[in-house]
């Protein structure tokens, strides 16, 4: 049974990084200086970042309780509460997101001039949600978090956005509400079901009958599932990463994607285990077809940008596929594997807003030789292929390893169809590098191209490192996350063991 | 003695005119006729009630709708002209400014 | 027996009248045989004792309503209907649909039952009927009198200020 | 009750209905006839003329003449009038007339000098809501009017109708208002009860009584459409007004209309105001000593009630005729301006003012 | 006497806020003869005076009554309860926001007139009633003088074809109703014999319930309540109506009469017809689908924004419909049906008359700025505006935390808590779509590039509305609490 352990700090930490950013976006409005607002938006993320360091210290990975717990009543009517802490599953969500904010602000110093302080106010705002969604825990509070980020992000995708960013904001905006108000029935479902309570940790004790399980779980796959997005309900993220600015893409490919899985995770697992064991098959196919699906639509891509949001679509193949193999080696896996892609996915849109905000253009064969122009750019491209394409010693090799493991032993067969993803992987991002840098320059325009500066340098080095540090290193992350997925794979196990057959199933699973 | 029964099947035959008169009349003038028999059939139906239930809160009713009837004949009325003054129409349908 | 007759020659000079009001082409028509339904309806109101309301109906309905009608027909010179037809073109549906609506009412009213159905027509109630209305119009219902005060103020502001020419327009 | 009782009883209320109806029919009509025969010896007379002589001894078959003359001239209907409204309009007018007629008493109850074994009331109808019904049917009365402006299809016509209808709705809000003022210092709504409710003192000589008789009588003589408010047959602008067009015995009952309606506003002003059929007295009771009076007083008392209201009946008549004679016609802006900007306060205020008086006691 | 003259004006007390409402509307009417023209804004304030006097009164007579659930008054034809309380509260503000919004539009479409102010405030007392009433006839005089105060303000701008075309669509649907209505209350009347509320609850509680002709009246009742409330399918008023109206009265028409018709809708469904609960509400079930549907759908195709937001009222007027669906599905969900519904309508009224305050804003000499088109590139030139706009769409939309979204929160949790899952799916699609419109007016205000100068109406009034506007949609948005725990304490009043 999981606790909130109260946060002993004492300084509300959780609180203060959601709320901090809230509070910049509001002094940001009285703001009327281009330059003072992005120097005001830069360090209030820096602050965020400053303050994931007491919080990365300070985490117990010993325990799967929720640390840094905050609780305190809101709606007492409705009996919803202000409940937040961090457990190893997304503590590093919560950091990443800090970094790929900052990150973001960064690479758009330069390339945001219409409007700049709307568009700081929208990225504040964007962080602020996305670490509530990633510490609530309360189920109303965690869907407030989740639909009020979709206010910054179709603002940043439609107002900073490419020519044809209308269309793609509306869509990307209509298809997340849609999932996301299924979601919110079944969250009222499961509101009165389990006796009216919001509290998360509470939900997961509960034991909800098989076949309000079954539909619960679609509802709240129907908003996950489009978030992640799983084919078939990732038509709206190429358009939308294609339009967004590069700080939306980078926000948009490291963390709002991942929620679509952390959702998972957190709720659909733990609430409805014997609906996860229904319904694992069917998403075990779904994800392997995404992975294909992902990876050859990547290959006719001609835009640099489609082409990397297809590869997104088959990398969160692998992640869901890691998470639903339903073992620790998988679910680890998966875990990982997001962060990793949030970080080379990330550094791969900062690598295309630093050659389009010099070419402005995305097309591929507008590109070509451009190696020998920009070295340092090349360098750094080169190091997110391999990272992306999962060479070992770089942050991917240990994500899909991993989840191969896991899905190995799952079933076999799901294993060597995401092996060939990632040789199909392989060749698309290598084919795309050799397109980029390789060559002769083909295109005049290309001949005088500058460098990456010493801003975009900054922004883009920790990502790099990261790359490095966890290929290299990655038992302090899944340090980090142990204690977390063991604790879920034996509540499931243990909550499921209401249903005898099922039971056993997964039992066979996760091999006991 | 008379049923009760006549009384609300007629009153209910004159509302029922009087829809039809609303639903299928151009003339606004008719169509505020149509309501005004509507208005009446209710009244039938009050005073009916009123006189076979021995109390007189039908007949206060009455008073009070035939009031309401003379305001709003008024307001309707002043509209019409306006309306009339200014586009020159009494059929609905040639209300077109608006789409309808 | 006789009441019968009468109420029968009633009902079904009301019923034509209706029929007539709703379907003459010339409005002027139309208000002439309003003017007969609300005799009629008058004459409905005696039947069942309501004297009062009876000359209500006329002063009021007859004698102030359906004259302003008359009046503003007659001013704004409408009464020549200029095209050929008078209902929209549903008209038979929505005819047909009022007389299924009707039977149906009629129907249900058979089929329910009514509380005082039984009451006799004798009139218990004492006096003239008219000094109890007032006195319970004056103290039961004397919220909504005080409303219908407003309510009438309300249609007095309205005539005057949508209709009323302004000096410079 | 047996079936042939049943038809018995059905026929002895008919013919008392039926018997007072026909009475009052026939007093109508002959006063129709010949109030107008009055009117042109009236005003001869106070013009220095003799007026019609030559129909009888100074001229009293005239009346009959001119009835010849209606019913066997031509009826004319325009040809583009609506057929219809255009005979149905001076039957209207004819039909109200004679409703409001219906309930006015002409006397207390009598048994005819004995000649009845009980007594039965003066007057067709005794209905409890009394001037409410006359209220209703002066209201409706206006309908005949505007007919026969609108159908006749004449523009003088047409005005003509829209004046007097105009003007007939004007004033009747006055005239509800005096009415009931009235009704409040009774206490009731029966004209036989207003009339009782006279008995010491006439409602002429209560504190508000002259100007609600005022208001009346002023209301009442712009309902009928005379002078000095004959605006709709203002000759001079409107030809003849809402019966320019109509000729033979519908015009002739228009003409017997308007006397009808002369009729019922005097007999209300005598039913209203001066007590009715009571007898006029002379100080009854502060020259109740002088013993001439006193037998005066008893000799006006011993005239019969339905002369006495015959009497007042023919005096307001007369007055009528006396104000065409004396006054000129109003403008038609000035007269709707008295309607709505004097009389109609005016009575408002009464009204109030007799509400208070009666709840102290004043009255 | 003087007895009974002191027991009469303790009677009265009660009724003080709807006679001051009234007071105010006719010291005003007198006062526009002595304000010159072009001070007539001085008006509106008495007005907004006396509705704050009002407010107070209303308030402290509550606090008086306070532990009271419903006082009646005149024999039952007026009830005092916090049901009528949280109501008057709600009309109030509205009656205040559309004064606020109403002062510098009125002067551009040189439609200023005193009267203009009083029929508001007749209106507002109109709804008082209805809110108060505890009689089928205070209901219906109430219901009849807010909507002839409304029919004459919606023909108010007299040389406008639109407005008078306006004014007597919406004067002859609602007298249409008005008919339908009174002819289910003389059903009920014959039925149960009094015109009483409390007294046709306990009629129907011992009645036999396969009385056709109960069915009949209720029938009635809710087809002509649909009409007020603009529900499908009698709805087809609603959009000509919005578009030919002076804009002021439109948001005013928009919230007040809609919420007034809840308010009767509560009081008739959920207490008085309570017998006939689980009828009432499949009816309203079915109702309340159709209005979101065609609400919603047909909205997305106006390039009109009063248009548009005439089709959204219909909308939500179709949320609303789903809490009083719950409201009715049975005795338990009373409370938290009721509550649902009455918190969703003060937040749509807040939201709703935000966005015409923008509405209003674009409107100036020579150009409507009623087109969607209008506002192309408002985001650009008026971030103001165009912010306060942006947070009344989403608030629309319903998209946390903007109150909104508290407000759908609490009718959909309703709809699952009363078993009817399918309506609260059915609600949550609907407004996902709804998104699709609300989105296109935010897209085409920051998104696209301005096509014009714009010189927008500013006022400190109409910035007043607005602020009020916009703070009580952030503020219920992210503490609903204490709004909640009012509106649910306030349904007592009901029982």
């Amino acid at each position: 049974m999981l606790e909130l352990m109260p946060n002993t700090l004492g300084y509300p930490l959780l609180s203060l990084l959601i709320f901090i950013p809230i509070a910049g976006a509001i002094v940001l409005l009285a703001v009327r200086n281009a330059a003072a607002a992005r120097w005001i938006a830069l360090v209030v993320s820096l602050v965020e970042i400053g303050l994931c360091i007491p919080l990365l210290a300070n985490f117990n990975s010993g325990t799967a309780n929720m640390q840094f717990g905050e609780s305190m009543s809101w709606i007492s009517d409705w009996n919803i509460n202000y409940r937040i802490g961090v457990d190893g599953i997304s503590i590093l969500f919560v950091a990443l997101t800090t970094l790929l904010t900052t990150i973001s602000i960064m690479v758009s110093w330069t390339a945001v001039q219409d409007r700049v302080r709307e568009f700081m106010v929208a990225m504040l705002f964007l962080e602020s949600a996305m670490i509530g969604v990633f510490a609530a825990l309360d189920l109303f509070l965690f869907y407030i978090f989740w639909e009020a980020m979709l206010i910054p992000m179709y603002l940043l995708i439609g107002v900073w956005g490419g020519p044809n960013r209308l269309y793609a904001a509306v869509k990307f905006f209509l298809y997340t509400l849609v999932g996301s108000v299924l979601m919110l029935v079944a969250i009222l479902a499961v509101y009165f079901t389990a006796g009216g309570t919001f509290d998360v940790l509470a939900l997961m004790n509960y034991k909800f009958g098989h076949d309000f399980q079954l539909w619960a779980f679609a509802a709240f796959f129907a908003a996950f599932a489009v978030k992640v997005p799983m084919f078939p309900f990732h038509t709206w993220l190429p358009d939308a990463h294609v339009e967004a600015p590069t700080a939306g893409s980078i926000i948009l490919a490291g963390i709002l994607i991942k929620m679509g899985a952390y959702g998972f995770l957190r709720f659909s697992l733990p609430f409805f285990p014997d609906a996860t064991i229904f319904f694992t098959p069917a998403i075990m196919i779904l994800s392997v077809v995404a992975i294909i699906y992902g990876a050859y639509m990547a290959f006719a891509q001609t835009d640099f940008k489609k082409l990397i949001a297809y590869s997104s679509v088959s990398h969160m193949g692998f992640v869901t596929l890691g998470i639903f193999a339903l073992n620790s080696q998988g679910l680890e896996g998966g875990l990982l594997q997001m962060i990793n892609h949030g970080v080379s996915t990330g550094a791969l849109f900062l690598a295309v807003g630093v050659i389009y905000e010099r070419t402005h253009t995305r097309l591929l064969a507008d590109y070509g030789g451009i190696a020998a122009k920009v070295p340092v750019y090349a360098t750094f491209l080169m190091i997110i292929t391999l990272s992306s394409i999962g060479l070992p010693g770089t942050n991917g090799f240990i994500g899909e390893f991993t989840i191969i493991l896991g899905a190995f032993k799952h079933k076999v067969i799901y294993a060597v169809i995401a092996s060939l993803g990632i040789i199909l992987g392989a060749g698309y991002m290598l084919w795309l590098y050799q397109r980029v840098a390789f060559g002769k320059v083909t295109n005049p325009h290309n001949e005088h191209l500058s460098d990456m500066n010493l801003r975009e340098v900054v922004a883009a080095l920790p990502l790099v490192i990261l790359v490095f540090a966890i290929g290299l290193y990655p038992n302090a992350a899944f340090q980090v996350m142990h204690a977390s997925t063991e604790h879920l794979i034996q509540h499931m196990q243990a909550k499921a063991q209401t249903l005898p057959a099922v039971a056993q199933a997964v039992g066979a699973l996760t091999g006991h | 003695m008379i049923p009760l029964s006549w009384y609300v099947i007629l009153s209910a035959l004159l509302f029922t005119i009087g829809v039809v008169g609303v639903l299928t009349r151009r003339n606004v003038f008719i169509i505020l006729m149509s309501i005004e028999l509507m208005l009446n059939a209710a009244n039938i139906n009050m005073i009916a009630f009123s006189h076979y239930l021995q109390n007189l809160t039908g007949q206060i009713f009455v008073v009070f709708v035939i009031t309401v009837a003379a305001a709003e004949a008024a307001v309707a009325l002043a509209l019409i002209i306006l309306l009339v003054r200014n586009r020159g129409v009494v059929y609905v349908d040639e209300f077109n400014i608006l789409k309808g | 027996m006789i009441n019968q007759l009468v109420f029968a020659y009633f009902a079904v000079v009301i019923l034509f009248s209706a029929i007539m009001t709703i379907s003459r082409r010339n409005p002027i028509h139309s208000v002439l045989f309003m003017l007969l339904l609300f005799f009629h309806i008058a004459g409905v109101f005696v039947l069942l004792n309501a004297e009062f309301l009876a000359a209500v109906q006329l002063i009021v309905y007859a004698g102030a309503i359906l004259i302003l009608y008359l009046f503003v027909v007659m001013l704004l010179q409408v009464d020549r209907e200029t095209k050929s037809s008078r209902a929209n073109r549903f008209w038979p549906w929505l005819t047909a649909f009022g007389v299924i609506i009707a039977t149906e009412i009629a129907l249900l009213v058979l089929r329910g039952s009514f509380p005082g159905e039984n009451g006799v027509m004798m009139r218990t109630m004492p006096g003239t009927g008219v000094k109890e209305l007032g006195i319970e119009l004056y103290s039961k219902y004397l919220v909504p009198f005080e409303i219908a005060s407003v309510l009438l103020l309300v249609g007095l502001i309205g005539a005057v200020l949508l209709a009323k020419k302004d000096a410079k327009e | 009750m047996s079936e042939s009782h049943q038809l018995l009883n059905i026929a002895w209320r008919v013919l008392l209905f039926l018997v007072p109806a026909l009475a009052l029919v026939a007093f109508i009509l002959a006063n129709a006839m010949y109030l107008q025969l009055m009117e042109r010896k009236v005003l001869a007379h106070m013009q220095s003329r003799l007026g019609p002589m030559r129909t009888g001894w100074h001229g009293v078959l005239q009346p009959i003449a001119d009835a010849v003359k209606f019913l066997f001239k031509e009826d004319v209907i325009p040809a583009k009038a609506d057929k219809w409204v255009f005979s149905i309009a001076p039957l209207m007018l004819l039909i109200m007339a004679f409703g409001s007629m219906v309930i006015i008493p002409f006397g207390p109850p009598t048994d005819f000098f004995g000649i009845l074994s009980h007594k039965v009331p003066m007057l067709v109808s005794n209905l409890n809501i009394g001037v409410l019904y006359i209220l209703a049917f002066a209201s409706v009365g206006t309908y005949g009017v505007i007919m026969a402006g609108w159908a006749s299809n004449n523009k003088y016509a047409f005005m003509g109708g829209f004046r007097s209808a105009a003007q007939m709705i004007s004033y009747e809000i006055p005239m509800a208002f005096a009415i009931v003022t009235v009704v409040l210092m009774a206490g009731s709504l029966n004209l036989t009860d207003i009339v009782n409710a006279q008995q010491g003192r006439w409602f002429l000589f209560t504190p508000l009584g002259p100007v609600v008789f005022f208001l009346y009588l002023l209301a009442g003589i712009a309902e009928t459409n005379r002078v000095p408010f004959d605006l709709p047959e203002a000759e001079s602008e409107l030809v003849a007004g809402y019966f320019t067009e109509y000729s033979g015995i519908r015009f002739g009952i228009f003409y017997m209309a308007e006397y009808m309606n002369m009729m019922v506003v005097s007999l209300l002003v005598s039913i209203m105001f001066l007590g009715g059929w009571l007898p006029v007295q002379i100080f009854p009771h502060a020259l109740a000593g002088v013993a001439p009076i006193v037998w005066l007083n008893k000799a006006l008392a011993a005239i019969p009630p339905t002369l006495w209201l015959l009497a007042k009946l023919y005096f307001f008549i007369f007055f009528y005729m006396w104000l065409r004679a004396t006054l000129p016609r109003y403008r038609y802006d000035q007269l709707m301006a008295i309607s709505w900007k004097t009389l109609l306060p005016l009575s408002l205020c009464v009204l109030v003012a007799s509400a208070f008086m009666k709840q102290l006691g004043w009255i | 006497m003087p007895n009974s003259l002191h027991d009469f004006f303790q009677q009265l007390g009660p009724m003080y806020p709807e006679f001051l409402v009234i007071a105010v509307a006719l010291i005003a009417l007198v006062a526009d003869l002595v304000v010159p023209r072009g001070q007539k804004h001085l008006l509106g304030w008495l007005g907004l005076i006396g509705l704050a006097a009002a407010a107070a009164l209303t308030l402290s007579l509550a606090a008086d009554h306070a532990g009271n659930t419903q006082t009646a008054f005149f024999n039952g034809t007026f009830l005092f309860d916090p049901f009528s309380v949280f109501f008057k509260m709600v009309f109030y503000l509205s009656c205040s926001l559309g004064i606020l919004l109403s002062m510098k539009y009125l002067s551009v479409e040189d439609i200023h007139r005193g009267e203009y102010y009083s029929l508001m405030l007749f209106a507002t007392s109109g709804m008082m009633l209805m809110a108060s009433a505890g009689d089928l006839i205070t209901l219906y005089l109430g219901l009849e003088l807010m909507a002839l105060s409304i029919y004459i303000l919606a023909g108010f701008m007299r040389g406008d074809g639109r407005s008078n075309e306006a004014g007597i669509k919406y004067l002859l649907l609602g007298a249409f109703s008005s008919g339908i209505m009174l002819y289910g209350m003389s059903l009920l009347y014959g039925l149960s014999g009094t015109t009483n509320l409390n007294g046709i609850m306990t009629f129907l509680q011992s009645a036999d319930l396969t009385n056709p002709v109960i069915f009949l009246a209720m029938v009635m009742l809710i087809v002509s309540f649909g009409f007020k409330v603009a529900a499908v399918p009698f709805h087809m008023w609603v959009p000509d109506v919005y578009e030919g109206a002076p804009t002021s009265v439109t948001a005013f028409m928009s919230a007040g009469p809609k919420v007034a018709g809840f308010a009767v809708l509560l009081r008739v469904f959920v207490h008085a017809l309570a017998p006939l609960q689980g009828h009432v509400s499949a009816i309203l079930a079915v109702i309340a689908v159709l209005t979101m549907a065609v609400g919603n759908i047909m909205a997305i195709s106006q390039t009109n924004i009063k248009r548009m937001l005439a089709y959204s009222s219909i909308a939500h007027a179709g949320y609303a419909l789903v809490g009083l669906a719950a409201a009715t599905a049975n005795k338990a969900m009373m409370v938290d049906g009721s509550a649902s519904v009455m918190l969703y309508v003060l937040i749509y009224t807040v939201m709703n008359m935000g966005a015409f305050g923008v509405v209003i804003m674009l409107r100036k000499s020579g150009s409507r700025g009623e087109e969607i088109a209008d506002f192309a590139g408002l985001g650009k030139t008026n971030k103001a505006a165009a912010f306060l706009m942006l947070i009344f769409m989403f608030s629309l939309t319903g998209i946390p935390p903007l109150a909104g979204f508290m407000g759908k929160f609490y009718i959909f949790k309703s709809a699952v808590q009363a078993g009817m899952i399918w309506l609260a799916i059915l609600g949550v699609l609907f407004s996902a779509i709804s998104a699709y419109f609300y989105l296109r007016v935010i897209m085409v205000m920051w998104m696209y590039d301005p096509k014009q100068e714009f010189s927008l109406l500013r006022s400190p009034a109409l910035a007043l509305a607005l602020a009020i506007a916009v703070t009580a949609v952030i503020v219920i948005g992210v503490a609903p609490s204490s709004v909640l725990e009012i509106a649910r304490a306030s349904v007592l009043g009901l029982m």
